[in-house]
């Protein structure tokens, strides 16, 4: 077992590190660079060539790629060649952001599942079950970013309930922290809710099926003691293992989001660095989010093999 | 008008300690003290040391006016102001300036403001590392006289001169403590003299300012706190203002303006500023754009009025020349939108015309793209469309590796320096590649003259030259606006597109 | 880009999860309406796609100046047809309205679907064909061959797909070939996945051994043992892919990166966007059609996923 | 061991192994040789997990040996390759346990019968359909109505004798039958062996006829091999094997074989508790000294020689019964 671990971790480490190499080449080989960023629109070309040679821009990729592996290894991401920010400060004050939104989201999406999906079990086949289901395929099919808009055009802009952008910091207030995600938080949830919902009412329509279950009803336990108590737990396993995956595909995948809310997050970091050709910060960036692409991943495959012992013997496959 | 009082102001007054402080304005309403403001910003800060941040955006100029002081500042009506100097001399026929400073002021971080906070910051400015240097040419150095004096040294007699000390947009003319300069930390933590002191920089999301107890001025700071926001998207900005999320915010989209103006809670404010937001460069070494005759008929075909209209929602002026409010040059042969003549023309010219634009990946480029091809299609030319990201536009600019670009005029207080960048054959920013004798020797003539009369009509002949010869074609003026909350009082006029908050203050205060 | 890129990956493996649920007992009455309208709709907008050229209508890029903005049922006067090509003006009703800048919306929504059923029909052809090709090999030979696909797709998932995008928009520029190509590549690891997957449990199958057995080679074992049991489920799995590239399509002329010359449903809530609090139409007609038609994809697959799961457990 | 004129199939010395995951090798076959005389059919007897199948596969070389040699009418096998390979796997085919994993679901059984035919290229597509119709009648299908079925639309045994009925399409002389009843009902299971009885007279087969089961091979096979962890233990011809058993495993398998007559039955062999040990890592000396009720301490050092002990009858055991 412990082998298998180490195997799986050390394929885990050459995946990043070949998705930081790739990055690497990939922005370098990007048309123009910082220079024009830096230099603004009133340089000349001999500026622009003089501050190439002051970041190092002038060498070759290799070389540079060189110095940031060793810089790494010593625990040095760099600065932003920007605005002089430490990488490290930068990703470290955006993370925040991204994490609560990521985690919000699919509180969100649990608060909706849970219900929805053990009602829709206990009474599979009913009307309510039909039209959730139907409702379910429908939000699925919404793009994120255009319920997003649906979301902005009713509660901020008619019903003014909720800000349309903007981020509070918790220092601010909880309450004024939340309002700002709400919105959000729900253009993910609304959608990403419908996988859990369908899993946890599959389960749950396979645990209602087993004797311990048929037991607690000869037992005249009341069906919501049975549902919450009984039957939702051995059911969730599934549940876990699929929000580990939408929250491992979302590190990534949240940036469209953070983009129309105007949420100070990595994944807004990433995309203005791009812009910038911060290569800094995108390095920095896109390491954070392969790490946490790989390690949910490598959560989540730890939880299948818990489940499945398996799952270790089966050769290279992943 | 305003201009030549301007001018005469700078050369006339050979000392400019008696001019009158101009605070907010008519306001009848005595300001309040205490309280704190929201500002939204349109972009996040890059830093404050002039080498290391290099260009200082409309955002972080807001921002930097708040916390450090230039030499002199200018009043709506160009008029120079004091501020930590306290008089200017023109010496040796305008090739070097004596000034002289305030001797009661210091830095927040306790540095005494003296001669030599002022030498150390301008040796920066002026060695080659600063890149926006390219427009203070003319000023080869500055020295210590004394304690409270400094001597600037100038190639020629220079017109520009004084206002490059006082213009609020850009770096130069803040004077920062030459501690955090020399330690290094000026450009994540900025100290001056300024109404507000810094006190904490989120990247991406905030940066805040509290109110120094000790600055020298009489007007402010009012307020205990400003924050500044970082929202990028105007309309979440403007949404987040009608909330009440944030007090003031600057914008320049027409839609936005609009709905702005129709929401009784907020107060405009507008100014009429020179430059131009839009201009789009013809790139006079390439075919077919090397063709007088093209370049003309393009600048027929091209309909600033319908671009008022789509582009900004008539929030903004058409233009015949970028001086704005500083000059009035008349149409100055200005090639107005017409179809036949535009016709005319290419049939004079008499091959198939067809080229590519660049434009941004933004709304607002593909918006000006789309609707610069339409006109175009009218008169017969074909225009290929190449969004391209902002710094690709630029590199393709720098590099003239372009044919038809968008671009812009910046707003500043004398358009001399501007101009000679864009249009002389041996300027190292003439992006457009256009190069005329005549157009030579008029930029080198107006560099030269300090008589504001005659300048003035020189400027007039610049314009009249570039609407004859069509190297860009304006696509409107450029008019600032901010919204503010109501209670937000004490803010000046716009000038150069910048929101002032030293001397803000809110009703809700003490 | 919450279920985009990234999403392809995640979406085969919560298929996997959720196609054993459904409620599909319960909703086969609604078999036919279900099966019937989507591919209705699709044959629609495929329609209009094709035929956008004929139609009595301006181009989708002519602008009238003088209803910019103009309601649905505005009458204006408009070329009709290529400009260079028509005489005069003629009367037209904007039957949508126009966009800010006095475009016909029909026409737009007409050309747009161009735009996004290439992209989002040619792209997963591209990982069907690589990925799948990929993952059958993989499947089949195992050892090293899928040891390195393995590492490569994982970097590829692990890479977020935003910046190869981006790249290759800033790099080639954004037009239709490049984008497709650039998303065609996205989608291979989870068309490799998919393929390999179904590939280990029927190489395994003593059918394939039976074939060897007779001297078939690989090539032949493969492309007619192998491939006919592996096509459908990728093909069902390709339709949801489909309508997963048309929601990324339109992310991208979100974020304006998607192809500049052609209107795209993207683009249109894009710019309808600016213009949300005056006009909500310019923004929710093109998102509604764009939601109509990723769904009617969604459906199909998730019909035809059904059918042939039925297909197979009868065996 | 049995030698001499007219054997079409030498097995010698034949080593199968496998890689595990974690570096390991399992030894599937371990230097296993014995002879198929034309017209023979042998039975290969083992528990499961005991390298039958290891070792039928290796014979059709699918995958090929790790080494030792397998001879098929004096040319060996393994060193084949390509084309050369292809035109000996006519004349060996194969019948597998799982009738249903045997067919390809997606293709008509029509097709299923005639693909050897269109893999060797012989005739046109006409041609090949009307073989393939009579191997189906041969079998004791209806043509006319199976040809354009699907697999699923079969029972198991229907799916078996299609299978036989593809494996017999190019005329092998040499037939492998992996198990070809176990995965069937009792009653179906008669009709496959009279079927492929049968078919070995009609066609004059030789087979290899592997099973689990002692009683299955009993009626069907001349001579039978009896496998134990990679090894052979036992070898000889059917009646006497079964009469009296030479090797303790051979005996125990026969033991538990319910006979229908009790004098028959051999002395019963009380095998000694205990795991079926790991074939990755197996016990030193005799293989079987860890369940063997007459181990001896030799056994557990000394690895038994392979000795003949009667006429085409070997042994691997210390101390044969």
């Amino acid at each position: 077992m412990a082998k298998f671990v180490t195997l799986k971790l050390l394929r885990l480490i050459g995946v990043v590190f070949a998705v930081s190499a790739l990055t690497f080449v990939m922005v370098a080989m990007l048309p123009a660079d910082i220079a024009y960023d830096i230099a603004g629109q009133d340089a000349t070309p001999a500026q622009i060539e003089a501050i190439r040679a002051e970041l190092g821009l002038d060498q070759n990729v290799l070389v540079r790629y060189g110095h940031w592996l060793m810089s790494l290894a010593q625990g040095d991401m760099g600065r932003s060649f920007r605005s002089d920010e430490p990488v490290l400060d930068a990703i470290w004050s955006r993370l925040p952001v991204t994490i609560e939104l990521l985690v919000l989201s699919q509180v969100f999406a649990l608060l909706l599942a849970i219900p929805a999906g053990v009602y829709c079990a206990y009474r599979a086949g009913s009307r309510f079950d039909r039209v959730l289901g139907s409702t379910g395929f429908g939000m699925i099919s919404v793009p994120t970013f255009v319920l997003a808009i649906v979301l902005i055009y009713l509660f901020a802009l008619r019903l003014e309930w909720l800000p349309a952008t903007g981020y509070e910091p918790f220092s601010e207030g909880v309450w004024a922290n939340l309002r700002t995600f709400v919105l959000p938080s729900l253009s993910i949830a609304l959608v990403e809710w419908v996988p859990l919902m369908r899993t946890l009412r599959s389960d749950m329509i396979a645990t209602l099926k087993e004797d311990f279950i048929s037991m607690a009803k000869a037992k005249g336990l009341p069906a919501w003691r049975i549902l919450t108590r009984h039957a939702l737990r051995p059911s969730s396993f599934t549940l876990i293992t699929i929000l580990g995956l939408q929250i491992g595909g979302l590190i990534g995948g949240a940036l469209i989001i953070e983009t129309i809310f105007a949420l100070p997050g990595i994944g807004r970091l990433l995309i203005n660095a791009i812009y910038a050709r911060d290569y800094m910060i995108v390095q920095g960036c896109i390491l954070f989010i392969a790490v946490g692409y790989v390690v949910i991943n490598f959560v989540v495959d730890m939880l299948y093999v818990a489940l499945d012992p398996r799952i270790r013997t089966a050769g290279a496959g992943g | 008008m305003t201009a030549r009082q301007f001018f005469s102001g700078v050369l006339g007054g050979a000392v400019l300690g008696t001019f009158l402080l101009v605070c907010a304005g008519a306001n009848a309403e005595e300001p309040k003290r205490g309280g704190s403001i929201t500002v939204g910003l349109e972009t996040d800060l890059r830093g404050f040391d002039p080498i290391k941040a290099r260009v200082l955006g409309n955002s972080a100029a807001t921002v930097i006016n708040v916390i450090q002081d230039r030499l002199f500042d200018v009043d709506e009506e160009g008029n120079l102001v004091a501020m930590l100097a306290t008089g200017a001399e023109q010496e040796e026929g305008g090739t070097s300036w004596l000034i002289t400073l305030r001797t009661d002021v210091t830095f927040h971080d306790g540095t005494p403001f003296n001669a030599d906070a002022v030498v150390a910051h301008w040796t920066r400015i002026l060695s080659p590392s600063y890149v926006g240097g390219i427009f203070l040419q003319p000023m080869e150095g500055i020295e210590k006289v004394d304690e409270f004096t400094v001597r600037f040294h100038l190639d020629h007699a220079w017109g520009p001169f004084a206002g490059s000390l006082a213009t609020p947009i850009g770096f130069a003319p803040y004077i920062p403590s030459p501690r955090a300069v020399s330690d290094d930390t000026q450009n994540r933590h900025p100290v001056g003299t300024g109404p507000y002191m810094f006190k904490e920089w989120r990247s991406g999301d905030r940066f805040v300012v509290v109110a120094n107890p000790n600055y020298w001025g009489d007007d402010g700071p009012h307020l205990d706190e400003i924050t500044f926001r970082f929202l990028p998207d105007q309309q979440t900005r403007l949404a987040s203002l009608q909330s009440g999320d944030i007090d003031v915010m600057w914008m320049d989209r027409g839609t936005t303006i609009r709905s702005a103006q129709k929401d009784d809670s907020l107060d405009e404010h507008d100014t009429l500023g020179n430059g131009s937001l839009i201009i789009f460069l013809l790139n006079g070494s390439k075919p077919p754009l090397d063709d007088l005759r093209v370049r003309q008929a393009l600048s027929h075909a091209w309909d600033q009025t319908l671009a008022m209209k789509v582009f900004y929602r008539n929030t903004q002026t058409e233009i015949t020349h970028p001086y704005g409010s500083l000059l009035d040059c008349g149409e100055a042969g200005y090639r107005a939108h017409d179809i036949e003549k535009a016709k005319q023309l290419l049939a004079d010219y008499g091959q198939p015309v067809a080229f590519e634009m660049i434009h941004t990946t933004t709304p607002r480029g593909r918006e000006v793209g789309q609707l610069m091809q339409q006109l175009f299609k009218r008169v017969g030319v074909t225009l290929n469309l190449k969004p391209v990201d902002q710094l690709q536009l630029r590199q393709r600019v720098f590099t003239n590796n372009y044919e038809m670009s968008g671009w812009r005029i910046g707003d500043i207080p004398d358009q001399g320096p501007q101009l000679f960048g864009l249009f002389h054959s041996k300027s190292g920013y003439n992006i457009t590649k256009y190069r005329a004798a005549e157009m030579d020797a008029l930029l080198e003539q107006q560099r030269l003259l300090t008589d504001a009369e005659a300048r003035g009509e020189l400027l007039c002949r610049i314009a009249e030259t570039i609407n004859r010869d069509a190297p860009i074609l304006y696509a409107g003026g450029r008019r600032h606006y901010a919204f503010t909350r109501q209670r937000l009082k004490g803010l000046p006029a716009l000038a150069y597109g910048l929101i002032r908050l030293g001397h803000a203050w809110v009703t809700d205060g003490k | 880009m919450s279920r985009s890129i990234h999403g392809f990956e995640r979406r085969a493996r919560v298929a996997e999860a959720v196609a054993s649920s459904g409620a599909r007992g319960a909703r086969r009455r609604k078999l036919n309406v279900m099966l019937w309208l989507p591919i209705a709709w699709i044959a629609f907008v495929f329609g209009c796609a094709l035929s956008a050229d004929w139609w009595p209508m301006p181009e989708p890029d002519y602008m009238d100046f003088l209803s910019q903005g103009a309601p649905p049922g505005t009458t204006g006067e408009v070329p009709i047809g290529a400009f260079e090509s028509s005489e005069g003006l003629e009367h037209y009703v904007f039957w949508l309205g126009t966009d800010m800048m006095g475009r016909d919306i029909v026409s737009r929504l007409m050309f747009g679907a161009r735009v996004s059923l290439t992209l989002g029909l040619l792209a997963p052809l591209i990982g069907l064909v690589i990925g799948g090709g990929l993952g059958m090999a993989a499947g089949y030979w195992r050892g090293m061959l899928e040891a390195t696909a393995v590492g490569v797709t994982d970097t590829i998932l692990a890479f977020p797909g935003i910046v190869l995008l981006l790249a290759i928009v800033f790099y080639l520029g954004g037009s239709l070939l490049n984008l497709t190509l650039a998303l065609g590549f996205l989608t291979v690891p989870a068309f490799y996945r998919v393929a390999r997957a179904n590939t280990l449990t029927y190489a395994e199958r003593e059918f394939v051994t039976a074939a060897k057995a007779m001297g078939a080679s690989d090539v032949s074992i493969l492309a007619r043992e192998i491939l006919p049991n592996v096509i459908m489920p990728m093909l069902v799995y390709a339709l949801l892919i489909v309508a997963l590239l048309i929601v990324v399509e339109g992310v991208l002329s979100f974020l304006g990166l998607s192809v500049p010359t052609a209107p795209s449903w993207g683009g249109m809530i894009a710019e309808g966007r600016e213009y949300l609090d005056e006009h909500p139409r310019l923004c929710f007609v093109p998102a509604f059609v764009m939601f109509l038609t990723v769904l009617s994809f969604n459906l199909l697959g998730d019909r035809l996923r059904g059918l042939t799961d039925v297909r197979e457990s009868n065996i | 061991m049995m030698s001499g004129n007219g054997e079409l199939l030498k097995v010698e010395d034949l080593v199968v192994t496998f890689n595990q995951a974690g570096g390991q090798r399992l030894r599937a076959v371990d230097g296993v040789g014995f002879a198929v005389a034309k017209g023979e059919t042998l039975g290969l007897v083992g528990e499961s997990g005991c390298g039958k199948s290891s070792l039928a596969r290796a014979v059709i070389q699918l995958p090929p040996p790790t080494s030792g040699r397998v001879l098929l009418d004096g040319e060996d096998l393994t060193g084949l390759a390509g084309e050369a390979l292809r035109r000996t796997r006519r004349k060996i085919q194969m019948i597998f346990q799982d009738p249903i994993s045997s067919l390809n679901p997606r293709r008509r059984i029509g097709d299923t019968v005639a693909q050897p035919l269109r893999i060797m290229r012989r005739g046109g597509r006409a041609e090949r359909d009307a073989q393939a119709c009579d191997m189906l009648a041969a079998v004791g299908l209806d043509p006319g109505d199976a040809i354009d079925r699907l697999p699923h639309q079969f029972s198991g045994g229907q799916c078996q004798r299609i299978s036989i009925a593809r494996a017999l399409i190019l005329e092998p002389e040499f037939l492998i039958c992996d198990e070809p009843v176990s995965a069937l009902d009792v009653s179906v299971q008669a009709q496959i062996l009279n079927l492929l009885r049968e078919m070995r007279a009609r066609y004059g087969l030789t087979m290899l006829f592997i099973s689990h089961d002692l009683a299955v091979v009993k009626n069907i096979c001349d001579r039978v091999a009896v496998m134990y962890l990679a090894k052979l233990c036992e070898i000889g011809p059917s009646e006497e094997l079964y009469r009296s058993p030479a090797h303790p495993y051979t005996a125990a398998l026969l033991s538990a074989i319910p006979q229908p007559s009790p004098e028959r039955r051999p002395a019963k062999i009380a095998l000694v508790p205990g795991e079926l040990p790991s074939p990755t890592d197996p016990p030193p000396g005799c293989r079987f000294h860890t369940r063997c009720p007459h181990a001896k301490a030799i056994c557990k050092q000394v690895e038994p020689e392979v000795k003949e002990v009667g006429p085409g009858r070997s042994v691997a055991c210390h101390f044969p019964l």
